[in-house]
């Protein structure tokens, strides 16, 4: 399987008889094993792995880089799978990794978390744009603070993690339109939960005016919110953010946080397999491709967007089982 | 003999390895006796004396303990039974007051907890006993070697144990504190309890013992009361052969001056130290122990800096603090401390041989491993080594052996001058008299010596002149022909000596 | 006779055998473990390990110890991306890199030789202090433009060979290391000052300035490792080869290095991390799940000590001569603190 | 008495922990307020936890690495022995925290003391080996604050007499182990084989049991972290713990307890352990930028570590020079 070497793009793979192969092999690594979050995308994974006969294996670092998950990519293509679905744990260090997979015949997909150089992967599937995040973000926090206003800060995964950092950026552009919100600090909790919470008590120690804070990280969300619902803190501090609806549950219900938001995780693993097998197959997915009876269009880039984030709050947020 | 023995050693042995330490000793103790231990050189003196303390097993052989078989193996047993014991080091916690020091493992306790005031005072009561001073609360760390064996005998006497065994407690002591160290011993024996003394010092045997059980490769040759047996007798026990000429000093003619120090000073340590060694002169630093003599030549070797003064070898300063120039200048200082100074105790004999005369064992600057052995061979053989090749680490040597090792390896530099700290500390007599003989004959062959000893008779034997120091000032310069223990005594206790 | 065997029989020459074991079971299990390109995955993937495990082996045979070098690794790339950025020339900025490493390692070296402190607490303290500065240095933007043809050489491997560029670097260690400790004088005087740092002191060794330059060559080696990391991975970020400081201290006492220094050689670190490098690759391939693999490392570390130490106790048992632990009748080996 | 307080080792320390105080609440008074005592208290406790075991290893010149990964497990099965309870439980998780720890202090104690083993390497073993264990029973769980009991979580944040229930067990363990340390004899022995391991066995003090004791010791308080750790965080997941090994041995080190053993006490280390995490706490509080906190940390800690180093060198200067000449 050389003929695609080189295959950075779907369009050069070729027509195939339009149809997915089956028994295709397929290797999902997220940015870390032992996240909820990525275990609940793998779901998904496995889901359009059994529609579509095809075999699929997670494997990835135990903890979170992007370094440690070179290793695993090296020995994904030893293993001669036939495509790589991959989040990237941080946008740079798997590059050269995967270019090198590629020119072995991988096909290579990212799901979460892109890479900085798109012609290492066929394909993205992000759950949302940036843009849609930032936004929504911005707007539950100015909900939940009211109109009258006041500081925000931000608590993030990693200082270095993209998507953080991508809708961090649009956080701080969009924020021209709440002229009564004033971002005052961004602090990192690397996504580490005891960390995180030593970071939001930090927050509020070195901002007595602090309003508001976003963490769009589901273990900073969850981390902040612990922290806030036993301080004298809760209820009087909005806290947003992108979180698990299932970790959120409780701070939902006893006030502590109004409203969330998040994707649902599988529909990015489920998409990343989708749209990983089709290029494998040496299907052109350059005008879209149907997944689960639903057709999904390749944006700029090469990147398939699952929808706008969902809102949860108190009263749907018993619906959700992820 | 009407009483009954409170300790008897039968048929021991004990081997290390491939090493048989004890191959058939024997020792009988009687209450209320001084036993002197006599024995060359890895003869098994301590293997012995550390089974009876409970530290190994044998692996064969009786022991009996107030006529009941003696527990071996548990060294808090052994004390329990009424063993104590002065190990041939001093044994303390540096981080420990020294009370605590003296009673570590068994503090007296009131309901469950350490008493301290007790445990002070009870420490201070024992020192008083013995007529010495140490603060119980100091900690140990600091405590010259003199101090700290005397906070290991206040240790052993703490414990009113019934056998006391006294590893070489004199080595490290010079004349008075090895005097006092005596007349506890005997106290202890008036007082009806078995002391065993082991002691390389054969006049001090004589004179403190009542009888002596003599070692030889592991097994008991000789036991005898003291009154009927000499020195001599003993020592053809010890090695089997006869000893002639303990001291044999080989006249030599002083060439010109090779070390020049002058008016060499550091605070509170010495102060104002001014002399000088010629080549083919031995030249001896007397004093009691604390006295700063090992400060002097650790500092004229460059171990330790100095505030002011001087160093010169030859015609040019030995700039201080660089033991390597010293080297350099073909100076040598065998240390005094050889477990931990002078040898590297994994390694083995012939690293420890080569390790400063690795220029001159280098091919393309890589060290050949063939010559270096052979070296060490070499030196095996000039010093009577008793080992098992120039592989075997020299840990699994015996504490004189090991000094001949330290000898070696710094002979092995071919100095001009050597500067040697206690030469024969622990070494058996004849291989006492062996260094002596080398010492003097290379002498003879116009090498420069600088001894520091605590053991009056080699000052004499030995040395062509005699420095005496006391509280770290040079007191008192004999010549050879002049020179007596009278003398050197009286100038490092402090009275002037006038001649 | 066996236990004349037994005797010489050390870890460090147990673990070459390891590592042929696992080659040749691995070949066997595995058909594509026998490949050129799995070679050549090991060998990147051991690269920085091996590189800083050459420093660190001198630095333990000391008796001292360096928890500071994944971070100093990490503050060299930083100092590389940072200077990149500025429109430095690249070769400058390795070299400003190399000069950061230098500088991380004379500070560890000067608080543990001119100041005294013990060099586990210190490390500690400039494991914090480097990392910091990678933080303080490149925040949240870690540095990616590197051009090819310089990540090439962290990645890529000989035209038509399956030889990765740092292949001859780490075979010129390989051999150079070895040498260095077993044949020079340095080697010598690097393993007496880990048996018995006073004992030198009187042997004329400059202990404090071998010392020193153990650590200034230690800091060297992590920012060569952390130059060489940040091409392989095109990128310099503040958390790189965060945790790496264990990692190789653990390569080093599983070759046989005594923690204690003094004892250990080079063959046995070089050929343990090859063996653990092969291993993992043979693990995942295997699809041995990750959660697993750290078991796996820790039972091994603990294998190398309590190897040999069983091993030391056969003899000693058949003799039924039990020791209550003193090996040596001379109980005061430890006393070093009382004559300081 | 006074005078020896002022000159003993921890005194120091406290010293620094008073200045660290007082100067951030001069600049930021919230650094004392209710929450912000609260919040400090409650970032002490685990590690001091900690550093009162690790004392009692790193006096007897050992030093146990494997104590993050055991809070780590410990936290898990602790909270796996709760889950979707209704109410109680907090005895239930600091018990099985308390035997989980005990039970990796045992495989450290028998590594080290029977088979005589380098304790940085065995623990540097047991630290990923438990670590790995973690990692294969946790999987990709969280449990999460609404899976436990609520009386868990509150033991994590509330108070009486305005110390925080999880301070207020760390210093219990901390006057205990500084009473036994200081008071009993087998806490003496420690200090014996610290400052001299093989004299103390000529005195025929049991080594191995010590060594044995000092690991059960600090796995317990591990352990013990390890369920305070979830109450205090209301949740778990397979990273929790990781890399706290080595701050605890820097809160001892930084008070006073010598890494080359027998020097040291648990008071100390509980004071070092405050330092450090106020230090921390502090450099939030005084706005320190987020980038150069751990910078700022990390020369702070050095800084510290060459201090105490300072104040022990003139502490033992001071007692070689007042040395008695023999009467
Ligand atoms: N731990 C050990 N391992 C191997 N061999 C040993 C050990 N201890 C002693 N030996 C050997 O046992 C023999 C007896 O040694 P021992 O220390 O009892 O001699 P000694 O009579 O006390 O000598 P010295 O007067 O030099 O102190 C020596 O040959 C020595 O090398
Ligand atoms: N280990 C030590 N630590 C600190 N000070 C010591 C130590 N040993 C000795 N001193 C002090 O240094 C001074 C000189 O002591 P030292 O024992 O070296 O003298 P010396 O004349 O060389 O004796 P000797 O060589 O007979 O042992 C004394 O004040 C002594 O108390
Ligand atoms: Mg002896
Ligand atoms: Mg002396």
């Amino acid at each position: 399987a050389d003929d695609s070497g080189g295959g950075s793009s779907p369009e050069s793979g070729g027509a195939g008889d339009g149809k997915i192969k089956s028994g295709l092999k397929i290797a999902v690594i997220p940015k870390a094993v032992n996240n909820p979050y990525f275990d609940a995308a793998f779901t998904g994974a496995k889901k359009a792995c059994q529609e579509i006969g095809a075999t699929c294996d997670q494997t990835g670092p135990t903890e979170a880089s992007g370094s440690a998950q070179v290793q695993f990519i090296n020995t994904v293509v030893q293993q001669q799978y036939d495509a790589l679905v991959i989040s990237a744990a941080d946008a740079n260090s798997v590059i050269p990794a995967l270019k090198q997979a590629q020119s072995a015949g991988i096909t290579v997909v990212t799901y979460d978390a892109d890479v900085a150089d798109p012609s290492a992967r066929s394909a993205m599937v992000r759950p949302t744009t940036s843009d849609l995040v930032g936004k929504a973000l911005n707007k539950w926090v100015s909900d939940g603070i009211g109109s009258q206003g006041g500081e925000i800060a931000i608590l993030s995964a990693a200082a270095t993690a993209e998507n953080q950092n991508a809708w961090i950026a649009v956080i701080k552009q969009d924020l021209a339109n709440y002229p009564q919100l004033k971002l005052v600090d961004t602090v990192y909790g690397d996504d580490d939960a005891a960390k995180s919470a030593e970071k939001a008590s930090g927050l509020l120690q070195s901002h007595p005016n602090l309003k508001g804070i976003i963490s769009p990280t589901t273990v900073g969300i969850a981390a902040t919110a612990q922290y806030l619902s036993g301080s004298q803190y809760k209820g009087k501090v909005a806290l947003t953010g992108l979180g698990l609806p299932s970790q959120m549950k409780a701070y939902t219900k006893d006030g502590t946080v109004k409203t969330f938001g998040l994707w649902d995780p599988a529909m990015l693993g489920y998409l990343g397999v989708y749209a990983a097998a089709n290029v494998a197959s040496k299907i052109d997915i350059a005008g879209g491709f149907e997944a689960g009876g639903k057709k999904y269009t390749l944006e700029e880039k090469n990147q398939i967007t699952v929808g706008p984030p969902q809102e949860f709050t108190a009263a749907n947020i018993d619906s959700f089982s992820f | 003999m009407v009483v009954d023995p409170i300790l008897t050693v039968r048929d021991a042995h004990k081997h290390f390895g491939g090493v048989a330490a004890l191959r058939g000793a024997g020792l009988t103790l009687y209450p209320g006796e001084i036993h002197g231990l006599l024995g060359e050189n890895g003869a098994g003196k301590s293997t012995l004396l550390t089974t009876v303390a409970g530290v190994h097993r044998l692996d064969s052989g009786e022991i009996m303990f107030a006529g009941r078989p003696f527990e071996q193996g548990s060294t808090r047993r052994a004390r329990e039974q009424g063993v104590a014991v002065i190990y041939q080091e001093p044994a303390l916690f540096p981080d420990l007051t020294i009370a605590e020091n003296v009673f570590v493992g068994r503090q007296p306790t009131r309901r469950g907890r350490v008493d301290w005031a007790g445990m002070r005072a009870r420490t201070r009561e024992l020192f008083a006993r013995l007529g010495v001073y140490l603060d119980p609360d100091r900690r140990a760390a600091g405590l010259s070697i003199a101090d700290q064996q005397l906070v290991e005998i206040v240790k052993a006497l703490s414990t009113d144990a019934t056998v006391i065994v006294m590893d070489e407690p004199t080595a490290a002591l010079s004349a008075t504190e090895a005097a006092r160290l005596q007349s506890v011993a005997r106290r202890l024996r008036d007082r009806g309890a078995a002391v065993v003394f082991v002691s390389h010092r054969l006049d001090e045997a004589f004179e403190l013992c009542d009888r002596v059980t003599v070692l030889r490769d592991g097994a008991t040759v000789a036991e005898a009361e003291i009154a009927a047996t000499s020195p001599a007798e003993v020592v053809r026990w010890m090695v089997g052969r006869e000893l002639t000429d303990l001291f044999p000093k080989v006249p030599s003619v002083p060439g010109e001056v090779l070390l020049d120090v002058a008016a060499l000073t550091r605070q509170g340590v010495f102060e104002d130290v001014t002399f000088s060694v010629r080549r083919g002169e031995i030249v001896a630093l007397a004093g009691l122990v604390g006295s700063g003599r090992s400060e002097v030549v650790r500092a004229v070797f460059g171990i330790d800096r100095y505030d002011s003064g001087s160093v010169r070898v030859g015609d040019a300063p030995l700039p201080p603090g660089d033991p390597r120039a010293a080297l350099a200048r073909r100076v040598a200082l065998v240390p005094e401390d050889r477990r931990a100074q002078g040898l590297f105790m994994p390694a083995s004999v012939a690293r420890n041989v080569s390790v400063v005369v690795l220029d001159r064992l280098r091919r393309f600057g890589l060290v050949r491993p063939g010559a270096e052995r052979a070296m060490a061979r070499g030196w095996g053989e000039r010093l009577r080594l008793r080992y098992s090749g120039a592989d075997q680490p020299v840990e699994r040597l015996s504490g004189g052996n090991q000094q001949k090792v330290v000898l070696a390896k710094w002979l092995a530099t071919e100095p001009e001058l050597l500067v040697i700290d206690e030469p024969t500390r622990g070494i058996d007599v004849g291989t006492k008299a062996e260094v002596h003989r080398m010492l003097s004959q290379r002498a003879a062959e116009g090498l420069a010596v600088l001894m520091v000893s605590s053991e009056l008779l080699e000052v004499l034997g030995m040395a062509d002149r005699i420095l005496v120091m006391r509280e770290g000032r040079l007191v008192a310069e004999l010549s050879r022909e002049e020179a007596t223990q009278e003398l050197v005594m009286l100038a490092a206790t402090g009275q002037e000596v006038s001649a | 006779m066996i236990r004349g065997v037994l005797a010489r029989v050390t870890w460090d020459k147990i673990v070459p055998v390891l590592l042929l074991l696992t080659l040749v079971i691995g070949m066997q299990l595995e058909p594509r473990f026998g490949r050129g390109s799995t070679f050549a995955f090991i060998v990147q993937d051991i690269g920085e390990i091996m590189i800083i495990a050459f420093a660190m082996t001198l630095v333990i045979m000391t008796g001292e110890i360096d928890l500071s070098v994944a971070s100093t690794a990490a503050l060299a790339s930083c100092v590389l991306g940072w200077a990149f950025e500025r429109g430095i020339p690249i070769w400058i900025a390795v070299l400003l890199a190399l000069v950061t490493g230098v500088l991380c390692g004379a500070v560890n070296g000067l608080l543990v030789t001119a100041f005294g402190l013990p060099s586990l607490a210190v490390t500690i303290g400039t494991l914090a202090l480097f990392r910091g500065l990678c933080w303080a240095l490149l925040g949240d933007e870690p540095v990616a433009s590197y051009p090819e043809s310089w990540t090439r050489l962290g990645s890529g491997r000989f035209p038509h060979t399956y030889i990765p560029y740092v292949a001859p670097l780490l075979i010129a260690g390989a051999i150079g290391y070895t040498v260095l400790l077993h044949a020079t004088r340095t080697g010598r005087w690097i393993v007496a000052i880990g048996q018995s740092p006073e004992a030198a002191t009187f042997a004329g060794i400059p202990v404090a300035r071998v010392k020193l330059w153990l650590f200034v060559h230690c800091g060297l080696l992590s920012a060569v490792a952390g130059v060489v990391y940040t091409m392989r991975f095109a990128s310099s970020r503040p958390d790189a080869a965060i945790g790496f400081e264990l990692l190789v201290i653990a390569a080093v006492l599983f070759g046989g290095v005594s923690i204690f220094g003094g004892v250990g050689t080079m063959w046995g670190v070089i050929s343990a991390v090859l063996f653990l490098g092969a291993l993992r690759s043979l693990l995942l391939l295997q699809k041995v799940p990750p959660n697993a693999l750290n078991i796996i490392n820790g039972a091994l570390l603990l294998a190398s000590v309590v190897v040999p130490a069983v091993i030391a106790a056969i003899p000693r048992r058949r003799r039924r001569s039990s020791d209550p632990g003193v090996s040596q009748g001379h109980p005061t080996s430890n006393l070093p603190s009382l004559t300081s | 008495m006074t005078g020896r307080l002022l000159a003993s080792r921890e005194a120091p320390v406290a010293l620094a922990l008073v200045v660290v105080v007082v100067g951030t609440t001069l600049v930021n008074p919230r650094f004392l307020s209710a929450q912000g005592r609260t919040d400090l208290m409650v970032a002490i406790a685990i590690t001091a936890l900690m550093a009162v075991g690790q004392t009692f290893v790193i006096l007897m010149k050992h030093v146990d690495l494997s104590v993050g990964s055991t809070l780590g497990l410990s936290a898990y099965l602790a909270a796996t022995a709760v889950q979707d309870q209704q109410d109680g439980g907090v005895l239930t998780v600091l018990m099985v925290g308390l035997v989980v720890g005990v039970a990796v202090g045992v495989v450290n104690g028998a590594l080290v003391a029977f088979l005589r083993l380098p304790a940085l390497v065995v623990t540097l073993g047991t630290l990923y080996v438990v670590k790995g264990i973690q990692a294969v029973v946790v999987g990709p769980r969280r449990i999460n604050a609404d899976q436990l009991p609520g009386a868990v979580v509150d033991f994590g944040r509330d108070s009486v007499l305005g110390v925080p229930y999880i301070l207020w067990l760390a210093l219990l363990a901390g006057v205990a182990g500084a009473w036994f340390l200081r008071t009993v004899r087998t806490g003496r022995d420690l200090y014996a084989v610290g400052s001299n391991g093989p004299a103390a066995r000529l005195v025929g003090i049991p080594v191995w049991r010590r060594e044995m004791f000092a690991f059960v010791v600090s796995g317990a308080t591990a352990g013990l972290a390890g369920a305070l750790y979830l109450a205090r965080f209301g949740g778990v997941d397979a990273n929790a713990g990781s890399g706290y090994e080595l701050p605890v041995v820097a809160a001892c080190v930084v008070g006073g307890v010598a890494i080359t053993g027998g020097v040291g006490t648990v008071i100390g280390a509980l004071l070092g352990a405050a330092l450090l995490k106020t230090i921390g706490v502090s450099l939030s509080a005084l706005s320190v930028p987020e980038f150069w906190q751990q910078a700022v940390n990390g020369a702070l800690l050095l800084l510290a570590i060459a201090v105490d180093k300072v104040i022990a060198d003139r502490r033992l200067r001071q007692t070689t020079e007042v040395q008695e000449v023999p009467a």
